[in-house]
């Protein structure tokens, strides 16, 4: 029986934090494979269905990553998102998905090494809390 | 300072004396049309646009029925303005949609004079036939509902109703106070001075305020914010996982008539019928071939929550959806719940005040800190 | 080639911010540009700032091109750029220049890298094995690097080379190098270049605490480093690896951090006679960041002389550091700093405050190392043989900081100019490009001919079919590790792909056969490359997949190299091949419910609207006028001129704003494409760029008229502010700077009767219930005065009570030419301002408190003079509200990014320029004039622009017109049409953010290119993968 | 302080007639560092410049500090604007003594009493944090001192003066 391998699906936005992915890539900071990553033009381009989407599909965890507050490059992006991450939370989490599963961190352009954190972090969280609730239901939404 | 006019009537007459009162509205111009419930030719009550004083006789506004949110119909009347001055009488539910509906420019109020009736509760469409048969009237319901009777033989008011904390309703102009008027009398309070030259237009004489009315709005207030929580906790515990949420779902049969009458669901068009949900065969069995079998409609639980995210925030707890629903999905306790976490989160209230932004529409940069717990 | 003569060609010597940012505006204007630079990165000191004053942000990508955004690169900057038009040469040195104005041959010599990018797979086995270590340069020699290192990590691709001093030349890379892309023996390669014109953005250096005895009592240990290397001390790239400030020496955490102003600047004895400008907000940023970084416990003291808080915005950020964050601000200059055995750091200091004396343990101090002049002064202007000023500067005309004195054709911008910060470095790239192009236009030189290559039709309606081309680079090595047969298979497999294809090497001449093949023989409508790099040539690329016959919007590009590639540690051949497939089919899945996104073109109303006749609005007039722009010159009062051009004789660079004003008036009137309006004001405007039009309200006839324009430039300058303080209005004796001024031209004062002058600055500025910001000219128009009365009358004691002197810049030796004449300055604390009382026969006596002596001084004075600031014209809040723009609460106009984008706002195809963003000197003013009317001629000098073809649109069956998306929506690209009752888009505004397609909840408003459709595809295909790949094991 | 009344416009034409004097910016440099200014009262420099520039007379005529200098130049090395604080210092000596012949600076005595003008046991702390021994003074060694003093009862200024120096 091998180890539980989390999925978790990333949404990186373009500019700061898909730079960082890059940053970390070349600077041989590997990342667990278990990183999904989509690249977004912006956090703010982030609906709320993806999330849901990609639980209901089965994901472990979803991470959205973005610029710091002040550095969007489309100013406010990501100021908008974090409401958005704040409301799906207060939904899914009554469900049993919580803020352990469904993470948004700032990470900019030069902080490759947060990434890999993040990214560590992440996994090993998600392997203590084992497989999402909503694989059992096998329910995808399409 | 708020004015009142008392109608006094003897028993059956109070619908009598309302007409009168929309007549005199009528007649004196204080507007140009009422939207206000009124009886049916065989049965049934449903809101009526009138703009004849002759025709008034019927209005019937304590009735407890909502068939159709009045919140939906009052945006097909003013989305697009008549120009005409027009008065609107609502349940307290539907004027906290109606608040809703006009910071997202689907209701405007401009030349609108916005009249609340105390509400102690509705009941289904299908009951309130019973309750007719059983020969119930306005004036019975609020004599009984008053002395907490409202359930007869087979049924009670909507579910929503018996936790609905808003009995009387703010935002308004006008309020009809039934609450603690006594029987054989109704008050009509001025809220806002457009309220006021209403009222004097409509030529009533001002007189004192119900002595009883915010010591009974109290008291009725709490016993319906306690059954509310009370069912909160219990439904927090009985849907408390995914599991269960699709337990409570199985019966959908994604026909979305939820949407449809919720009144704060205000788009022309649920996403979830347009292309971006319309697939190809192959992609359906694609998705099949993952998990070996897929439950088709597949995106009953996806539309659930979706809607739950996109409305809980203007959730007002009118209980349409399960009023709604054909297999008797009991969802407004779902929503309200949902509504309860949600809201709280931005300390907004649906329908409180016309002035609060809607949480999505403003953010600021030294916010939710907490979301990413991350400081610079 | 008698082609290239044809294209206006730029060479940019220096890929600074300035040089990067001139670049990228002649590239976006239609011209070729050659941009080299010395060192092998580019964006110079920048590369190495995470964070930029005022705002603590970084947001360098905001310099991109908005309209044409297609052509260059989207995505950090510190990767690196990349423009269709930009010919980017790093780590080339221009070594010689020959010819003139039109027509000069430059003969440039690039410099061995040792490693061929062009080969080189960028896998960097080589770093692992080379056995050299040096200070790492990029870290200001906090860390180490290899003999074999990547300039900047951020770097894309990663550009390494070898470093030809510390090379032991002992051939461990050699051995591992799989792609053979190294070689010891690269000589330097010699080229030329033929170009037009010559921009000079090289910069200067920064003062080298090793290189000047001065530094040598500061510079007593390790732990004390120079502000640029507390930068990367601070920087996610730098040291601040584990989210701690550390002392270089033990690697202890830095609680106690000092700062020391003024290193290696304004000191005469060094003959540095300048201020560095930009070193206090630099020095209070890095001391707010401290303490933001490293929590409360971190105590940040900067000791200053004066605290240079001039820009638009610093003051407030000092106030809000001090008051806020709790940084001290010790006016004190140290002679030195002691180390002490147990390793801190101790600095003795007189405070001003008590003149006592304190000795104080830091465990770690930053040196604020100043811009250094002269030496790339010398060099440049050597090798284009141009003039010197007596500063030691390369001459410019008298009123420009751009234009070369007596060398048109050559242009300056940045730190060259003088000493700049972020903000002015942009605006002056912006000039130079400006002037460049109205130099190449007067040769009538062509602009950019894209090769014309016809849209094929997307085959929308049809059933996608996807065929896969994955180009193996000519057999790079570097491909070795994926299975390229695997891959094809694996990608054959997956429902909706037509056909795959290994094509040996896409981007050389071959690939475009292979591409025309897998076109024909597949039935494919949709095309996916994959190959290394793309980024590169992605536009190359697309044009094959176009000649091959795929529509180009059809073509998705994917980097084999890319994301599947790095993450991975050690990559066995199953893990990249098994990623990239992944990766791969989430394009595909992307790719086929992609709508066709044709380019809409915008059509342009090649006139302009300037709104202001002053000094910045009529230089920016005739800047258009003269490349032939037509412009609506729109003046509030009777005649031209404005504040400066008709109040102001004399500055103290020696300028003489009226006669200039003059000038130009005749010059505006006299010109055939200048249309000047008199006596009205803008009253409101509709429309965007390419299309405004606006309403003229004559005041005196009450008439109205309409001005279409498809541009519009903010030009509405200031004035002098009013007071009531220090007896301002009791007496004749207490006037204003410029009410003396006047007096000394007109001789209504004569100096030889004045004994005792006193001039006192600040007034109602930097108070927060007054003026909160600094008016950045008072100092220098009090100097200019106080040289005037001592220049006719040696005699008169002139006094100046200041509270910071902000002669940034060379205006430091107006400073000390004051100084020397016999000028008294003497320093007062806004808790302690000097108090002026009118005797019996009206003369003002002034009492003040002089800090040195702690003395309590009393003078009676001939003149009392009041630096009363600057203020905005209250027009601005109308215009704001007419166009829409922000305004600051000074209610001066709020750029749309203070450092990158100055002379912008938000809304696209409206400028500001002057004083009308912030009171400046009159040189800046013109810089500003010039650099607007540049970006407005970018677009003006088209007939018409195309659009992005990634834009938002509006499906209007589904729309409610709840007008979420107009709020939400960061570039006001999203406007509601009363008329139509609709929601209408500025395509020109829109960048494609995807903001209110989130907002819109019914999709209702969509992204093309982005839609929910393609994104839940992808979504599917991540976990698609992941589902059978955890069952396949 | 009127600098109406109680200054001299050009005084420091008469004492230090430099183009350097004016540069001064009160930087500080001279002072944050002055062995000196630990003395009591301290040797503030650009307090001098200072009175110099306003021309405060009197108060220039009646300051000690001046004589503190112990002529370890460092002012003179690190001032930024090359005004040569120590020249300064020697030139307002001069011209204290210009202006009153029978100016004895106070420093004379302490070198009679103690051998040096400055409390040169100020920076002992330094010092023993550097281990470096105490500095040999002079009192620690009651014969060498008197030795000391009477030499100096030779020289002309203390004899004629001695009344100042006895007891």
């Amino acid at each position: 029986m091998s180890e539980f391998e989390p999925q978790i699906v990333a949404f990186f936005c373009n500019w700061c934090t898909f730079t960082a992915a890059d940053l970390a890539g070349t600077s041989r900071l590997s990342y667990p494979p278990n990183l999904k990553i989509i690249r977004v033009m912006c956090t703010g381009m982030v609906d709320p269905k993806y999330v849901t989407k990609a639980f209901l599909n089965g994901a472990d965890g979803v991470l959205i990553g973005g610029c710091w507050p002040g550095d969007c490059h489309y100013m406010n992006g990501n100021l908008k998102a974090r409401r958005r991450v704040a409301n799906l939370t207060e939904v899914l989490k009554q469900y049993g998905i919580d803020e352990q599963r469904f993470w948004l961190r700032w990470i900019a352009a030069s902080e490759g090494t947060m990434l890999k954190e993040v990214a560590d972090q992440m996994t090993a969280r998600l392997k203590e809390l084992g497989p999402s609730p909503l694989r059992t239901i096998g329910q995808m939404a399409m | 300072m708020s004015k009142f006019a008392q109608l006094s009537f003897q028993k059956d007459g109070m619908n009598k004396e309302l007409a009168g009162f929309f007549q005199g509205m009528l007649e004196n111009g204080a507007v140009e049309a009422v939207l206000v419930p009124m009886a049916q030719a065989k049965q049934g009550v449903r809101l009526s646009l009138v703009t004849s004083a002759e025709h008034t006789a019927p209005v019937d506004p304590f009735a407890p029925i909502a068939a159709v949110s009045g919140a939906k119909i009052a945006s097909s009347l003013t989305a697009r303005p008549s120009g005409r001055k027009l008065a609107m009488v609502l349940r307290p539910c539907e004027i906290r949609a109606v608040v809703e509906l006009s910071k997202l420019k689907q209701v405007n109020l401009d030349d609108v004079l916005l009249m609340s009736v105390d509400c102690l509760g509705r009941y289904e469409n299908t009951d309130f036939a019973k309750f007719q048969e059983q020969g119930g009237t306005s004036e019975s319901f609020l004599e009984n509902a008053q002395a907490g009777k409202t359930v007869t033989a087979d049924f009670d008011i909507a579910g929503a109703c018996q936790i609905c904390e808003f009995p009387s309703a703010d935002n308004v102009d006008l309020r009809l106070a039934a609450i603690g008027a006594g029987n054989g009398s109704v008050f009509i309070e001025a809220v806002t001075s457009k309220g006021k030259q209403a009222l004097e237009k409509s030529g009533l004489q001002p007189g004192a305020a119900p002595a009883g009315r915010d010591e009974a709005v109290k008291k009725l207030t709490a016993a319906r914010t306690e059954a509310r929580d009370k069912k909160f906790s219990e439904l927090r515990k009985e849907v408390n996982s995914f599991e269960a949420l699709a337990d409570k779902l199985s019966a959908c049969i994604n026909c979305y008539n939820c949407r449809v009458a919720c009144p704060v669901c205000y788009c022309k068009e649920c996403v979830f019928v347009t292309d971006t949900f319309r697939h190809t065969g192959d992609q359906y069995m694609l998705w099949a071939d993952q998990s070996g079998a897929l439950k088709l409609p597949n995106d009953t639980l996806f539309y659930h929550l979706v809607r739950m995210t996109h409305m809980s925030l203007l959730c007002v707890g009118c209980g349409q959806c399960t009023s709604a629903c054909p297999n008797d999905i009991d969802l407004m306790p779902l929503f309200r719940t949902c509504a309860d976490k949600t809201q709280a989160r931005f300390s907004y209230q649906a329908g409180r005040s016309l002035e609060e932004e809607q949480p999505m529409a403003v953010f600021k940069s030294d916010e939710l800190m907490e979301v990413t717990g991350q400081v610079k | 080639m008698a082609e290239k003569k044809l294209t206006g060609t730029v060479l940019i010597a220096g890929a600074g911010i300035a040089g990067v940012k001139a670049a990228i505006e002649l590239a976006e204007s239609g011209y070729k540009v050659v941009l080299t630079d010395d060192s092998p990165q580019m964006g110079g000191i920048l590369a190495k700032l995470d964070y930029q004053f005022p705002t603590d942000h970084c947001g360098m990508c905001r310099m991109l091109p908005l309209v044409g955004r297609e052509y260059a690169s989207q995505y950090c900057m510190r990767k690196s750029l990349f423009h269709e038009n930009i010919e980017i040469l790093p780590f080339t040195e221009i070594t010689s220049v020959a010819g003139d104005a039109g027509n000069y041959k430059v003969e440039l010599l690039k410099k061995a890298r040792f490693i061929d990018p062009a080969i080189c797979n960028e896998m960097g086995e080589c770093l692992e094995v080379c056995p050299v270590e040096v200070e790492d340069e990029f870290n200001q020699g906090l860390t180490k690097r290899k003999a074999i290192y990547q300039p900047v990590p951020h770097n894309t691709p990663r550009m390494l080379l070898i470093d030809k001093e510390a090379c032991t030349r002992c051939g461990e890379c050699l051995k591992v190098c799989p792609t053979n892309a190294i070689n010891l023996d690269a000589q330097d390669i010699a080229e030329t270049r033929e170009v037009h014109a010559i921009i000079l953005a090289s910069g200067v250096k920064l003062y080298n605490i090793k290189e000047y005895e001065d530094a040598k009592s500061y510079a007593v240990s390790p732990d004390v480093v120079t502000s640029l290397a507390f930068e990367r001390m601070l920087s996610g790239s730098g040291t601040y690896q584990d989210g701690v400030i550390r002392r270089p020496s033990d690697g202890k955490p830095a609680k106690n951090i000092a700062w020391i102003q003024c290193m290696g600047s304004r000191n005469r004895r060094q003959g540095r006679d300048y201020c560095s400008s930009i070193c206090c907000m630099f020095a209070l940023k890095e001391a707010v960041l401290a303490k933001e970084k490293g929590g409360p416990e971190v105590d940040s003291t900067i000791f200053y002389m004066d605290m240079r808080t001039f820009g638009k915005g610093f003051q407030q950020y000092r106030d809000k550091a001090v008051d806020e964050h709790g940084v001290n601000l010790i006016r004190c200059r140290v002679q030195g700093v002691t180390a002490k055995p147990e390793g801190s750091l101790a600095i003795r200091y007189i405070d001003p405050e008590t003149n006592e004396f304190f000795v104080q343990d830091y465990d770690l101090v930053v040196m604020s190392t100043g811009q250094m002049p002269y030496e790339t002064h010398i060099k440049m202007a050597g090798l284009v043989n141009a003039p010197l000023d007596e500063r030691g500067l390369i001459a410019t005309e008298p009123a420009s900081k751009v234009k070369v004195e007596g060398k048109p054709g050559l242009f300056l911008c940045g730190s060259l100019m003088g000493l700049t910060d972020i903000s002015e470095a942009v605006s002056s790239g912006i000039a130079a490009a400006g002037e460049a192009t109205k130099f190449l236009t007067s040769l009538s030189l062509d602009k950019v001919q894209e090769e014309e290559i016809p849209e094929p039709t997307a085959h929308r309606r049809e059933m996608p079919l996807v065929s896969v081309a994955l180009c193996k680079c000519g057999e790079k090595p570097g491909a070795e590790g994926l299975d390229y047969e695997l891959l094809s298979a694996e990608l054959k497999r997956y429902r909706g792909v037509g056909a795959v294809q290994v094509i040996d090497s896409m981007c050389k001449a071959d690939g475009e056969a292979a591409l025309e093949d897998v076109f024909g023989k597949s039935q494919c409508n949709r095309l996916v490359i994959g190959a290394c790099h793309p980024f590169m040539y992605r536009r190359h690329l697309k044009n094959e997949a176009r000649k091959a016959g795929f529509n180009s919007s059809m073509v998705e590009i994917f980097d084999l190299f890319g994301m599947a590639r790095k993450g991975l540690g050690e990559p066995s051949t199953g893990d990249w091949t098994l990623r990239s497939a992944r990766e791969i089919k989430a394009d595909i899945e992307k790719l086929k419910f992609k709508p066709d996104l044709s380019v809409s073109t915008l059509p342009i109303n090649q006139t302009a609207l300037v709104i202001g006749g002053g000094l910045a609005g009529m230089h920016t007039a005739l800047s258009l006028a003269d490349r032939g722009v037509p412009v609506h010159l729109v003046e509030r009062a009777e005649h031209l001129g404005g504040y400066l051009g008709t109040q102001v004789e004399r500055t103290v660079d020696g300028l003489a704003p009226m006669a200039m004003a003059n000038d130009m008036k005749l010059k505006v009137f006299e010109h055939k494409n200048i249309n000047v309006h008199l006596n009205c004001e803008v009253e409101k405007t509709v429309g965007t760029l390419g299309s405004f039009e606006s309403k003229l309200h004559f005041k005196d006839s009450g008439e109205d008229t309409y001005l279409h324009h498809g541009a519009v430039i903010m030009a509405t300058g200031g004035h002098e502010g009013a007071t009531s303080e220090y007896g301002y209005g009791t007496s004749e004796a207490v006037l204003t700077q410029s009410a003396l001024c006047k007096g000394l031209t007109s001789g209504d004062i004569d100096p030889g009767e004045l004994e005792n002058v006193v001039m006192i600055q600040c007034v109602g500025s930097r108070e927060k219930n007054g003026r909160p910001y600094c008016s950045r000219i008072c100092c220098m128009g009090a100097i200019g005065n106080a040289l005037k009365i001592k220049e006719m009358n040696p005699e008169a004691r002139v006094f100046i009570l200041y509270r910071d002197i902000m002669t940034y810049g060379f205006y430091e030796q107006y400073y000390s030419q004051a100084r020397a004449a016999g000028v008294i300055f003497i320093n007062y604390s806004l808790d302690n301002k000097p108090q002026v009382e009118i005797d019996e026969d009206g003369k003002p006596v002034v009492k003040f408190t002089d800090p040195v002596l702690q003395e309590e001084m009393e003078l009676p004075a001939d003149l009392v003079v009041l630096s009363t600031g600057v203020e905005p014209e209250e027009s601005n809040l109308h215009l704001a509200q007419a166009f829409n723009i922000p305004v600051t609460g000074d209610w001066f106009f709020a750029e749309a990014d203070s450092k990158w984008r100055p002379i912008e706002f938000q809304k696209v195809g409206i400028y500001a320029a002057g004083t009308a963003h912030s009171p400046m000197p009159l040189r800046s003013v013109l810089l500003q004039a010039e650099a607007a009317a540049q970006k407005a001629y970018t677009y003006l000098s088209e007939r018409e622009v195309h659009t992005a073809a990634v834009t938002s649109l509006v499906k209007d069956a589904l729309c409610v017109r709840c007008l979420r998306c107009v709020r939400i929506c960061p570039f006001e690209a999203r406007s509601y049409n009363e008329a139509d009752k609709c929601i209408e888009i500025d395509a020109a505004a829109c960048q494609a953010c995807g903001m209110c397609a989130v907002e819109c909840q019914n999709n209702a408003a969509e992204v093309r290119g982005w839609s929910d459709k393609q994104l839940m595809a992808v979504i599917d295909a991540k976990l698609m993968d992941s589902w059978f790949s955890q069952t396949a094991g | 302080m009127d600098l109406q009344e109680g200054s001299t416009k050009d005084l420091w034409k008469d004492i230090y007639n430099t183009g350097n004097l004016h540069y001064c910016f009160n930087c500080s440099t001279c002072v944050s560092g002055c062995p000196a200014s630990h003395g009591d009262p301290p040797l503030l420099v650009r307090s001098l410049a200072r009175k110099v520039i306003l021309g405060l007379e009197e108060d220039l005529l009646m300051d000690d500090t001046p004589w503190a200098c112990v002529s370890c130049s460092r002012c003179e090395e690190m001032c930024p604007q090359n005004v040569m604080p120590f020249e300064m210092i020697l030139a307002i000596r001069q011209w204290q003594c210009k202006n009153d012949e029978t100016l004895i600076p106070s420093a004379i005595v302490e070198i009679y009493k103690r051998g040096y003008t400055q409390a040169a046991g100020s920076n002992q702390e330094l010092r023993d944090s550097l281990g470096l021994p105490p500095l040999p003074i002079i009192t620690n060694n009651p014969e060498q001192l008197a030795l000391f003093q009477e030499m100096l009862m030779q020289t002309q200024i203390v004899s004629d003066n001695d009344y100042m120096f006895k007891g």
